[in-house]
């Protein structure tokens, strides 16, 4: 069960078991909702931010383990990023999901166990629900106070 | 034909029919295919009868003179008189799509976009897949109609007082599935086609899991269209019918313009082609249709009745197999008697995906997701579901191993 | 490949890699099979490449978590990527239908029947194919538009000036074909394109004849849409491509609703996926995708270039050795830089059906009719042409026995 | 080169070179305008009918040897028939094109020597082309005298 073993990394279980980051933000800067059109799961993503910085990320919404995992991993690894980092991890993690990219764990933390992942296309949908959704919620967010919101 | 004289199919035999079953897989895995719902394997005939036409008598069809058209027009149409003869339908009023969402978006475009005005309604369950949904709503933008959905049970049935209280005069098209590619559910199609009739409604039934499994006779269902696909019922890719009252085809405007279906055009307007080829506009799937009309001939042979009772028996199984796995709840109907052999079900918490996962590693391959079915999920209450569905080649082995696989799932994620 | 490294293709060679020219005919006929116009054969790799998707991965795609269901979308997709490589064209634009005539009336319905209004003009060529002449007359007809035809010479040239003319404020789509079927011509299609976005008209170009013939670069032509089929390239039936600008496809409403084409699905309406799945309803023509990547790649191994010789240097033969028989008239360009090698005859008061009856008793396969080009064939002044049309695989050989049997036909039938 | 022979007996060259009852009548009791969807080719067929008999018919239109054949052994055969009889020699001719009947030459006089086309289906169309638009121009004349025309 090699194959098995290689996508489900003891520490994607780990965070699948132990969610980090799970939840809402009440007064959140930016929100967005996301769903994977393949399987109907959604993600919930909230953002608090302060002086360019996520000061505060919470993920909610059911999933499987990688889209658990991938999302626990995320709250941890741009906790307190500035908003350009934030992107520029998100970015790499994607270049990575699709292949593209030698994956570097001093951007990607824990989410470097999800290197496997890329290897099972419809997967890979999973693991970026919540990390598109990161990428959104920015957008979103410098939309709002560009237009002085 | 390999199966014994007995009643029963000998699902074991059938499986030396299908080379997806006879060659071992290259890293060694066995293979227990429970994902039919989504496309069936291809016995060894139907590719064969695909390739004897590309190998010998591959040419465009319908009015070539030579006779190697003559020979690939009379293997084309053959594929036809199958099909059409599988459900005893009239020939010339079977239309070959691509697909059976082809099928039903003929009918939405043809008819629908045309005809429909503000304030119609068209009425469907909440059990269709999204083929059975969306041609309906689209057409229904267009035009100021109306789709209405028919509740479903938790259960998974048809709330038949329900439907028949949202059928009114408005009602001009009633769309139903035979059998639902997520629960099983055989639904009572000849009842509901009845309803709309009485209410001066058009019907569309949507037989694609049921041509497949069990005799599906259209004259006695006596919708105004029926749709199926051949993928699903051991045929190759790339083709699907219409079957359609010929009043109707007659009375209908064409979907797709193009060669074939004409009768003459001028650069004032164009005449059409007699049914069915009014519908077939383009070069149409011929290989396809050879292999579509193989699979019927192999179905034929292994004898309706008699994969109808395989497909009883096998849900029967699965559902008492499914039943004893710690966790696991069924999702439709559990009497085999009411339903196909395609079962959804949920294991605690652990999600579809990863049961799909888990259960490919032991070679055990099952579908996790929506299913095409969306409104029918949010009836369910959930997201996604894991679905397990079989076909005549389908084994007591690969229920139990689908057994075995869940059990061990569970305790490996933790639930 | 067992091409020479020379520049120009070995027929001969290429002839043992299709089957249909490798096993005798039952009745010891040759096979000089001059009707790739109407439908080509199939090199054996195609086949092979079909049969292995049956064998080893059939799944459904998109959606299944298995291996081998990704492998199978994996397959699916790869059919996509060459055959939007083959024409230069980015692979999200490229949607896979099953034929060419699906893939026009695809953009007269889903843009035509919504977007047209009363005095909207729709201009065709009179060299047109009834497939992109009927869908716009049907979209025209439910909408208030006009349909109109920019005249051909005798000759059998688009008229560009009358085009020209014709083209203006009211235009909203400038469809011609690239290569004509019945006569080969090449038309200027980068200039008409030209034209009509001058005039703020979208274009379609039907390039079914040319993409298997020739090199085309669909970004370089610039068309809104453009169009080609599997069948007549070396692929199988039953799969068609619309190369489509990206903008034009975001911006464009579905067509066919259904399966794999949606993100969600509510009871009160639903939104779709990314381009190109969008277009793409229903379970697609998977191991017909899978042949015509094969397909693409058989061609582009030859190199489209060396197919451009050969059909430049047969169509050359092809006038030399049809004006060698006695009364008969080639219809269309002589020039064979600016054609290409399906020609169009008529053989003094001979109808072309016998012609093509005579042919085929001697092992030449000819088409005899209209060739789904009505209004052209009244600017020929005829009701029927015969046409012989060549591929990869034609000879020397099979044009000096279409030469010998017409001579021989001839007398015949005495005239 | 047996089939060819097979499908162009002698009598059908013949007719095709010496087409009988070719052209038009001016006061026609019933016309019709048939095509060959296959091919495009076109027949112009006009009866002229006394007390519910064929006393003169005649078609024109190009086509192919099969076509022109069968039209003249048409005129031939139902020259002075009884309008029923014609119909009736109509539907046989059908029959033994489509396969379905042993031909009666009593009943098809020449047209027998089309037997043969029956082997051909898109040939078919070009033998019936002419015998079908009879049986058109025979409804047309009932409909047309039943209104009191
Ligand atoms: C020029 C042209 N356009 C369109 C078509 C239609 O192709 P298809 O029948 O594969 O849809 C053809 C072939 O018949 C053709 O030759
Ligand atoms: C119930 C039902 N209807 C329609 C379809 C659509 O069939 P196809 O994808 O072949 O068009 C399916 C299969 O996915 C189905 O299960």
């Amino acid at each position: 069960m090699g194959g098995l073993d290689d996508l489900y990394q003891q520490l994607i279980l780990d965070h699948y078991r132990n969610r980090r980051g799970r939840g809402r933000i009440e007064n959140a800067s930016a929100s967005v909702h996301e769903h994977n059109p393949v399987c109907g799961d959604e993600c919930f993503l909230d953002i608090l931010v302060e002086d360019n910085r996520i000061v505060e990320i919470r993920a909610d919404g059911d999933g499987c383990s990688i889209s658990q995992a991938a999302a626990s991993m995320l709250t941890e690894v741009v906790a307190d990023k500035d908003l350009n980092e934030a992107l520029e991890i998100v970015e790499h993690f994607r270049r990575m999901m699709h292949g593209d990219a030698e994956p570097d764990e001093d951007l990607l933390g824990d989410a470097i166990a999800l290197e496997g992942v890329a290897k099972y296309p419809v997967r890979v949908k999973c693991a970026l629900l919540s990390w598109l959704a990161l990428r959104d919620a920015i957008a979103s967010y410098r939309e709002t106070t560009a237009h002085g919101g | 034909m390999t199966t014994t004289g007995s009643p029963a199919l000998d699902a074991r035999a059938i499986r030396a029919e299908f080379p997806m079953f006879v060659a071992p897989r290259p890293d060694g895995r066995p293979l227990h295919y429970l994902d039919s719902a989504a496309t069936s394997q291809k016995p060894q005939v139907v590719l064969d009868a695909m390739n004897a036409y590309y190998r010998e008598t591959n040419a465009n069809v319908h009015r070539g003179v030579y006779e190697m058209a003559a020979e690939a027009t009379d293997r084309f149409e053959f594929g036809r008189t199958a099909a059409a003869r599988l459900i005893n339908h009239p020939r010339e009023a079977l239309v070959l799509t691509k697909n059976a969402t082809e099928a039903i978006n003929l009918v939405a475009w043809a008819w629908g976009a045309r005809e429909l005005r503000e304030g119609d309604e068209i009425v469907v369950t909440e059990m269709e897949h999204h083929s059975n949904i969306v041609p309906w709503q689209i057409v229904a933008s267009m035009t100021g109609a109306k789709v209405l959905f028919a509740p479903v049970t938790p259960q998974g049935e048809v709330e038949l007082d329900a439907l028949r209280a949202l059928i009114g005069p408005c009602t001009r098209m009633v769309a139903a599935v035979h059998v639902s590619n997520v629960l099983g559910t055989i639904n009572p199609v000849r009842e509901i086609v009845e309803m709309a009739h009485q209410a001066g409604a058009l019907t569309m039934i949507d037989a694609t899991q049921s041509v497949p499994h069990m005799p599906v006779d259209a004259t006695s269902i006596g919708s105004d269209f029926l749709v199926f696909t051949g993928h699903k019922m051991l045929g190759p890719t790339g083709i699907g019918a219409l079957a359609a009252s010929p009043e109707r085809l007659n009375a209908m405007e064409p979907f797709l313009g193009g060669g074939e279906m004409i009768s003459d055009v001028t650069t004032e307007g164009s005449t059409w082609a007699e049914i069915p080829w009014k519908f077939e506009a383009g070069t149409p799937p011929i290989a396809e249709a050879v292999g579509l009309g193989a699979a019927v001939e192999y179905l034929e042979a292994l004898g309706m009745d008699r994969v109808r009772e395989h497909e009883r028996a096998t849900a029967e199984l699965m559902i008492n197999a499914l039943g004893e796995v710690p966790g696991l709840t069924i999702l439709g109907p559990t009497d085999p008697d009411r339903r196909g052999a395609a079962v959804s079900f949920t294991l605690d918490a652990v999600h579809p995906h990863d049961i799909a996962q888990f259960l490919d590693s032991k070679g055990v391959c099952v579908r996790a997701g929506h299913h095409c079915a969306k409104p029918l999920m949010r009836v369910l209450g959930t997201q996604s579901t894991t679905r397990a569905s079989a076909h005549v080649y389908t084994t007591d082995e690969d229920i139990l191993a689908l057994q075995g696989a869940l059990i061990e799932c569970r305790s490996w994620f933790g639930a």
